[in-house]
């Protein structure tokens, strides 16, 4: 029963950072149909800017103390941040522990920016081309976005702990009145779920209080007769495709404390991201957004070891066998629309 | 006993009764039109025949055989072809080969691996299909891109690809709207010749009532899902109510 | 025999991760073998050449041969490792391979150079079957395998930890995670310990929360992560985030055990690396001469010290620099006999041999520990305990290695 | 086309009174397909100009570039419309400087319903007709307004075109093939709607290939032949001219 | 449609003969100049070049003509691998029957996974192929390693019964693959002046199996059943309504494809007797989809340029490290030296991804047919320069953009 439980509210987290990431893309591939691979790389620029802003508050200056020496017995270079000097050791302290919320505020006008130049510089030229060329265009972008963040990160990954406030565990099991560690749940993992929370509400209530995602359906269906009738859908794209982008990379920002950000943490979510938006049903929010949930539950589940040593390997394909039976046995998925993206 | 038998056909769209116990039964060899109001269910009647839609209830029997619950490839190899009121037609090909598919759906049955085709095999459909273009005048633009082409060298088109396959009841929906006055003449000749040269039968709806006047053998009116009418052009033209509900002053 | 060098140069491949998850590692191979090969043509100050027990070599090449080198990038997959070494075989005319990301690979690529008859000199590889079941007569490993992390970590474990612990392993899911689950549990078990669960994880996982969640319930005290790159990085996070280094079990502190560790996934784990135990090939802050000298020419160079990456895949081409220079002969089968039973020093390990009944190099080896208070950011793992060469030894036919056979060497062409 | 010359002289005898919307020189292109070739005729404010022709003459092209759509693209020639340059605008510029345009295939849009599809147009500014007026003209799609747009019947897509277009405050309405698969009823009604639209001081564009129709209900007409412009001058002139009618109308 | 036009016959004998020559056409440069680099002349890329080639003309008659977008093409060429590799432990090193039991194993497991896959369309489609693929990357890579041997692949050793042959060869080592005799990795190498020409045994099975699998792939293409497939992909309502069944049309085209890509499996087998799990990751899957695109969707030629193009980049640019490009640049001055190499360095050896990102970029962008485009465009600048009057005699058709040059 606990171990349900568990696995339950385990589910609940990781099918947040799921539907988070399907969120976004549905904007983009199934509200917007373009078969975006450059997804997950956004939702990798996110965590760098998470990565970005932890390393610009921590940017130092040097000096020499003699009394020390380094590896090659050189005198040692101590390292000061600027902004511990600048706002004292307490104050800019904070700061540097804060940098994960912090760039939250950093991410939001960058992502939105590079939203912009991506729509406006590469997938405008590309509504109305082939699924497939969408599909190379935006892995070649994938691509060059991983390699220039290779080039100024590297490979491996990197540290952006959480703030120390919400280090550590809160014992959900005790509050229920199980016995001491029988469900734990880290601190971080509750603000990330209340975080996309948040996000989910406040992108349906844009779409749904509002014309906003009315006139960016009609213009996917027909962009001609949109113009028509004195509506600019260029426009309308690019916002739509800046909010996508903002949704990917917020996603990803607050993700970094959970998985330290790599260049290819992207790819790593690209596949499980589409069969998400896809399992959810194209041009459903909230199927996206259920499937996420639904997904990462499951997934949870087949961790299990009751589970796997009943279906060994059961864990590794989970996710794959679930939306082969949905697929299967809902022709658009969970919540899809009839005709998005059936041709 | 006629060669399409449609018996008590209902069709609901949610709230909708768009056919509502439609009786209607085509004589062989003869040119069945479909008249009444947009919205009529006219459409959605044709839907029930080729496997679109599945009534509610009612059978519909071609040739003494039901064609309810087969699919569309299957009615179509009874002998059923259609032509729709909005041109279905391979755009990505060329005129030529559009009308390429009917000839070898027609030889070949629902389907086969003809991967290999022999010389003379092929000739002979090459010239069914460059006959059939010539027939409706578009020998000239066999290598046209079908999709760029104006609606209504489409619909001529889409006829030819019905016409090819030499069915047995031929449908059409609106054949001649949206072409011009010439070419509607036209289209009328060569459907006429066509029922004198074969065993056709042919149902069409049209809102031209020049075209539905040239043609028909016998009309049905269609009003609200259910036949108001069947009788011949000449009674239909003078019917009042007929007058009032569809045809207004232009009879 | 196959890619006999007959002009004043001869090349060796060095066939590295370059783009994937290890491409950092791969950077730092590259960066030891770029100097390997100044060293081997007399530029630079020598480095580890200095201090090498064996004078063979005299910074003019090899056998008066220029040394030259070309770079492929395995990309961490069997599949295009293996094409890109052919591709240093057949186009670049290689006389010897090195590199090597993952077990897998090493395996493959050792396989392919048995067969193009060239010499492998295994870098990166970490797994039993390497020199196991896997062996190859052409191939040599440098690097430590699972077996002896095993065998140096369990005594420390048992001492620091005490010997009625109850530990949970988290696997990586494929070969060399088997294999290094295989031999830490065989040698904790040999201490008292009990084992209480393997669990299998996806090598895809990226989130192990479910993982890691049900540990506590388990009634262990200790995780043992059979982790590495990426999967150690995130389980571990993972882990801690979890906080289970801050619970009691069993009245005891829950402790974490990262088995293999490397450098640079240590920077990549942050502040949770700090007081877990590991065991490594090599670390730069031991103080022998050879190590000194290799450092102190590694960090002029590029500026921070090597990793243990680095030092094997330094040592690998000295040492077959080496074997060449002794046999007199580029010959793969005079080399494989030059190397075999080789005993030597100065190469920051200690003394080690080569043996040659499966051409796995035995030496010391080093139990490390995450750092409280680091002194800088390269300064993340200390040294707790060298485990002596004679405890980590296993005979050749070990059950954990049986199985295969190195065959005969393959001169090729 | 050595007709040509004969018509044009009539072409400047209307052309006293100040044109609302003037063509002046128009060329567009399909990609590299050459269609509207150098195309200049005016149309007063409040009169209703027929555009007639065979199929495939241009018609719709013309309008299509008159509405600034992107295909045909338009590279040459200047388009006014009361003083605004619309050839330096684009579709949605277009369509906010007062033209409306109902295009031939209705364009009705997937996935929107009856209500949304007008609502849609009345996002952007100006506002025309209220939703609830223009159900008061079609109370068929008042019926309908929960269904999707493009489930509705030939004809009621053809009214819900129609009334997209007058929920926008339009100074010039531009028809594409208006009485297409409509009921001659219902023709009779929006022949009715047009002349209040008239009424209403906003000026029309008819193409209609029913062109006796258009000519009785147009002032003006203008005929397009492979892309260029034959005949420009009264409607009673073209139903007048027997040659004109045969030449290019067959009626 | 028929036998094959003039036009196609000229197509396939390019085809062999670019086939047969490449040991020539892809090394021109002399050995040891700076260039050298360059050259992709040698056994193993060749073989790629080929192979992949034949994977990718497989896959296009799937999504060339029919458009159905697979995403799991990978888990056949897998498939067909480790087929050929037990054939290979098993019965023999010939690779005949290693490369028929890969294609009939391909085609049966692509049979199964395409009747499922084909209930649904468009992007539910390409989602379905994917987790199939997936799952049986994710089962080769752990579960099932008892056949596939995990991470590492499946290899051969020393003890494997080969019924048809022998365990271990004359001088104890593993045999290797042959045709009755004829090693497949047995090189002739030829010396010409300054170059050196390798004609490689293994490469010249697989030309002539590329010519052959080329001709099938025209002959589909120009046959009623090719048109059907296309005819699919335009309008499947017409179609069904046309008295034809879209399902079985795709079905086979699917299969098709799967041989193809069983074939190139085990051709590769059959080149290098491994079968890695890598070969039907995602990536791999997705990357017969880039070639095919990045040569031209829908003809014939394209996707062994698109196939040809990436392998290349992937072999040849990642080779390329600084050493190489001081080596290029040594003639010029120092500081220029240094700032060039500087400038190219992040664009090879471990950054060829890059490149090759910024590569599709370009060609999408630039050539929306793919290379094939770039070709025709470059022919038709050499066309107009030989006839300057057209011959324009309708109005103003637009013609149907021929498939397949
Ligand atoms: N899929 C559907 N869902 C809901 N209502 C539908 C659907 N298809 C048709 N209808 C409705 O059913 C009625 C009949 O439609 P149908 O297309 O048969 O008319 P029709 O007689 O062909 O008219 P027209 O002459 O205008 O083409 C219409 O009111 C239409 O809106
Ligand atoms: N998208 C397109 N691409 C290429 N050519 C086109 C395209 N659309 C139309 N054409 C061509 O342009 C010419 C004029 O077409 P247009 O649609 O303007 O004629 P129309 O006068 O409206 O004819 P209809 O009465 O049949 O509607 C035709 O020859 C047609 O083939
Ligand atoms: C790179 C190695 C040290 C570890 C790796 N996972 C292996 O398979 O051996
Ligand atoms: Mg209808
Ligand atoms: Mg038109």
């Amino acid at each position: 029963m606990d171990a349900i439980l568990l696995q339950t509210l385990n589910g609940l987290d990781k099918g947040s950072a799921y539907a988070l990431i399907a969120l976004g893309l549905t904007l983009i591939f199934g509200t917007l149909g373009v078969v975006n691979f450059a997804h997950g790389a956004l939702f990798m620029l996110g965590a760098f800017c998470a990565v970005t802003v932890s390393k610009l508050l921590t940017l130092s200056f040097e000096t020499v103390d003699p009394t020390r020496v380094d590896f090659l017995g050189n005198p040692l270079k101590v390292k000061t941040a600027y902004v511990e000097s600048w706002f004292g050791p307490e104050f800019g302290g904070a700061l540097i522990d804060w940098a994960v919320p912090l760039s939250i505020l950093f991410a939001i006008p960058v992502m939105i920016g590079i939203g912009y130049v991506v729509e406006r510089g590469l997938i405008k030229h590309f509504y109305k081309r082939p699924h497939a060329d969408q599909i190379l265009v935006t892995f070649g972008l994938a691509i060059v976005l991983q390699e220039v963040v290779k080039y100024f990160f590297g490979a491996n990954p990197i540290p952006t702990p959480a703030p120390d406030a919400f280090k550590g565990s809160f014992d959900f099991g005790a509050l229920i009145g199980m016995e001491a560690n029988a469900i734990i749940y880290p601190y971080w993992r509750m603000v990330y779920f209340f975080f996309a929370a948040v996000i989910i509400g406040a992108v349906f209530a844009f779409l749904q209080f509002t014309t906003f995602g009315m006139v960016v359906r009609a213009g996917m269906a027909d962009r001609e007769t949109v113009g028509l009738l004195g509506i600019n859908i260029d426009k309308k794209f690019t916002i739509m495709f800046g909010i996508a982008a903002a949704v990917a990379g917020l996603a990803g920002a607050m993700y970094a404390p959970i998985n330290s950000p790599n260049y290819h943490m992207g790819m790593d979510f690209l596949v499980l991201s589409f069969v998400v938006v896809v399992v959810g049903g194209m041009g459903s929010l909230p199927g996206a957004v259920l499937a996420g949930f639904m997904l990462g539950i499951l997934e949870s589940f087949a961790s299990m070891n009751a589970i796997k040593s009943l279906l060994p390997g059961i864990d590794q394909i989970i996710i794959y066998v679930v939306a082969i039976i949905i697929l299967l046995t809902r022709p658009r998925g969970l919540m899809g629309r009839k005709g998005v993206m059936e041709d | 006993m006629g060669i399409l038998e449609v018996k008590g056909v209902n069709k609901r769209f949610g709230g909708l009764q768009a056919l509502s116990n439609v009786n209607l039964s085509v004589q062989e060899n003869t040119v069945h039109a479909i008249i009444g109001p947009n919205g009529a269910g006219k459409s959605t009647l044709l839907n029930c025949l080729v496997g679109k839609l599945i009534p509610d209830t009612g059978s519909v029997m071609f040739d003494g055989q039901s064609v309810l619950g087969r699919k569309p490839h299957e009615i179509n190899q009874m002998g059923i072809s259609r032509v729709f009121q909005t041109p279905e037609i391979f755009g990505d090909l060329t005129v030529l080969e559009n009308v390429l598919i009917p000839c070898f759906a027609r030889r070949d049955g629902a389907f086969r691996l003809h991967a290999f085709e022999t010389v003379s095999a092929e000739k002979e459909m090459m010239d069914k299909a460059m006959q059939m273009l010539e027939d409706v005048n578009m020998v000239s633009k066999r290598h046209m891109h079908s999709a760029s082409m104006s609606r209504g060298d489409k619909r001529r088109l889409e006829m030819a690809m019905c016409l090819v396959q030499e069915p047995r009841l031929l449908l059409l929906d609106e054949p001649t709207a949206g072409m011009a006055r010439a070419d509607t003449n036209n289209t009328i000749d060569l459907l006429k010749e066509i029922k004198e040269k074969r065993d056709i039968t042919m149902a069409i709806i049209e809102h031209d009532m020049h075209v539905v006047f040239s043609l028909a053998d016998r009309i049905t009116v269609l009003a609200q899902g259910t036949p108001l009418v069947e009788d011949t052009p000449e009674n239909i033209k003078g019917h009042p109510k007929v007058r009032e509900a569809y045809l207004g002053e232009a009879a | 025999f196959t890619n006999e060098p007959t002009g004043g140069s001869v090349t060796f491949g060095f066939n590295v991760p370059q783009t994937g998850p290890y491409a950092d590692e791969g950077a730092d191979e590259l960066r030891a073998y770029e100097l390997a090969v100044e060293h081997l043509n007399g530029d630079g100050d020598g480095g580890m050449l200095n201090t090498f027990s064996s004078k063979a070599l005299q910074g003019n090449g090899i056998l008066g041969k220029k040394v030259d080198f070309v770079t492929g990038d395995t990309q961490t997959k069997s599949d295009a490792a293996r094409a890109s070494a052919k591709s240093m075989i057949e186009k670049d005319g290689a006389i010897m391979i090195t590199g090597g990301s993952s077990s897998g690979v090493a395996v493959a690529v050792q396989g392919l150079c048995q067969e193009a008859g060239v010499i492998f000199m295994a870098a990166l590889t970490h797994s039993n079957d390497t020199t196991g079941k896997d062996k190859k007569a052409n191939g040599f490993r440098h690097f430590f395998n699972a077996y002896m992390s095993g065998a140096a970590l369990a005594p420390v474990l048992a001492k620091r930890y005490g010997s009625d612990r109850r530990a949970y392993h988290l696997t990586a899911d494929y070969t060399w995670g088997w294999t290094q689950e295989e031999s830490i549990a065989a040698a904790t078990e040999a201490f008292g310990w009990e084992t209480v669960e393997k669990v299998r994880t996806p090598l895809a996982a990226t989130d192990f929360s479910s993982y890691i969640a049900p540990v506590l319930n388990s009634g262990a005290d200790v995780l043992i992560l059979n982790h590495y790159g990426g999967n150690m990085v995130n389980s571990l996070t993972n882990a801690v985030q979890f906080g289970l280094r801050d619970k009691m079990v069993n009245g005891k502190q829950f402790e974490i055990v990262v088995p293999l560790y490397s450098e640079l996934m240590a920077k990549g784990a942050g502040e949770n690396i700090k007081g877990i135990l590991g065991s490594t090939n090599w670390s730069w802050t031991l103080q022998d001469e050879g190590t000194k000298a290799f450092v102190k020419s590694f960090g002029t160079k590029y500026g921070f010290p090597p990793s243990n990456a680095a030092q094997t895949s330094y040592a690998q081409t000295i040492l077959y620099a080496d074997a060449v220079a002794r046999a007199g002969s580029f010959n793969p089968c005079a080399v494989v006999e030059a190397l075999e039973g080789f005993e030597f020093d100065g190469l920051g390990n200690g003394p080690t041999l080569y043996r040659a009944e499966d051409h796995q190099c035995f030496k010391d080896v080093l139990v490390m520990q995450g750092k409280e208070n680091p002194a800088n950011e390269y300064d993340l793992l200390e040294i707790v305990d060298i485990t002596p060469r004679a405890q980590v030894e296993y005979a050749p036919d070990h059950p954990m290695f049986a199985g295969g056979s190195l065959g005969k060497c393959n001169p090729g062409a | 086309m050595n007709v040509k010359p004969d018509f044009n002289k009539n072409a400047n005898q209307a052309a006293t009174a100040p044109a609302f919307l003037s063509v002046w020189d128009l060329h567009a292109y399909y990609g590299e397909s050459y269609i509207v070739q150098g195309v200049t005729f005016n149309v007063h404010e409040g009169e209703i100009l027929a555009l007639l022709g065979r199929n495939g003459a241009g018609k719709t092209s013309t309008l299509r570039a008159i509405a600034r759509l992107d295909s045909p693209a338009a590279t040459h020639g200047e388009i006014w419309l009361d003083h605004q340059p619309l050839h330096m605008m684009r579709a949605h510029q277009a369509s906010m400087a007062g033209i409306g345009l109902v295009p031939e295939d209705r364009r009705i849009i997937p996935g929107l319903t009856v209500e949304e599809n007008l609502q849609l147009a009345q996002i952007a500014p100006p506002i025309g007709w209220s939703i609830d007026r223009l159900y008061e003209l079609f109370p068929r799609l008042g019926e309908r307004r929960k269904q999707e747009g493009v489930t509705l019947s030939g004809g009621e897509q053809q009214m819900l075109a129609i009334a997209r277009a007058l929920a926008r405050d339009i100074k010039v309405l531009l028809l594409d093939e208006p009485y297409e698969g409509l009921a001659p009823v219902i023709v009779d009604e929006i022949e009715k709607t047009l002349i209040h639209i008239k009424e209403q001081g906003i000026t029309t564009v008819i193409v209609e290939q029913n062109a006796v129709r258009a000519l009785e209900l147009a002032d003006r007409a203008v005929i397009l032949d492979t892309g260029q412009i034959v005949f420009d001058g009264t409607a009673a002139e073209v139903l007048e001219n027997e040659t004109l009618r045969a030449e290019y109308l067959a009626i | 449609m028929l036998g094959l036009e003039k036009k196609d016959v000229t197509l396939l004998a390019v085809v062999a003969l670019l086939a047969f020559a490449a040991p020539f056409i892809l090394n021109p440069f002399p050995e040891g100049s700076e260039m050298a680099q360059f050259n992709a002349g040698y056994p193993d890329l060749m073989q790629r070049f080929v192979i992949f080639g034949i994977f990718a003309i497989g896959y296009n008659i799937l999504f060339g003509l029919t458009g159905y977008l697979s995403f799991g093409h990978a888990a056949f060429l897998g498939v067909g691998s480790y087929s050929a590799v037990w054939m290979f432990k098993l019965l023999s090193m010939n690779v005949i029957p290693a490369i028929i039991l890969s294609i009939i194993v391909a085609g049966l497991f692509s049979l199964v996974i395409g009747f499922v896959s084909l209930r649904r369309s468009g992007i539910y489609f390409s989602i379905l192929t994917l987790a199939f693929a997936q799952m049986s990357f994710n089962l080769a890579y752990s579960v099932l390693t008892p056949i596939t041997n995990g991470e590492t692949g499946l290899q051969l050793t020393l003890n494997d019964p080969r019924i048809l042959g022998a365990s271990t060869g004359a001088d104890g080592s593993i045999p290797v693959t042959s045709l009755f005799g004829i090693e497949m990795r047995s090189t002739y190498e030829m010396h010409a002046g300054a170059w050196l020409f390798q004609f490689n045994a293994g490469y010249y099975v697989c030309a002539i199996i590329l010519v052959a699998a080329f001709y099938l792939a025209m002959r589909i293409f120009r046959s009623p059943f090719g048109l059907m497939l296309r005819a699919v992909k335009t309008n499947q309502t017409r179609l069904n309504y046309t008295g034809l069944n879209a399902r079985p049309y795709t079905l086979a085209a699917f299969v098709i494809s799967g041989m193809y890509a069983g074939l190139a499996g085990g051709l590769m087998a059959s080149m290098d007797p491994l079968a890695g799990a890598d070969r039907m990751q995602w990536t791999a899957s997705g990357e017969v989809v880039l070639m095919t695109i990045l040569g031209g969707t829908g003809t014939l030629l394209g996707p062994v340029l698109g196939a040809g193009f990436i392998k290349y980049f992937e072999n040849i640019f990642s080779k390329i490290n600084d050493n190489v490009l001081h080596g290029w640049f040594a003639a010029l001055p120092d500081g220029l030296e240094d700032t060039l190499v500087f400038i190219v360095h992040p664009f090879v050896g471990k950054g060829w991804n890059m490149t090759l990102g910024l590569m599709f970029m370009a060609v999408v962008i630039f050539l929306p047919g793919g290379l094939m485009e770039g070709g025709q465009r470059l022919a038709k600048l050499f066309r107009k320069k030989d006839k300057p009057s057209g011959d324009d005699s309708e109005h103003h058709p637009k013609q149907a953009p021929h498939v397949a040059e």
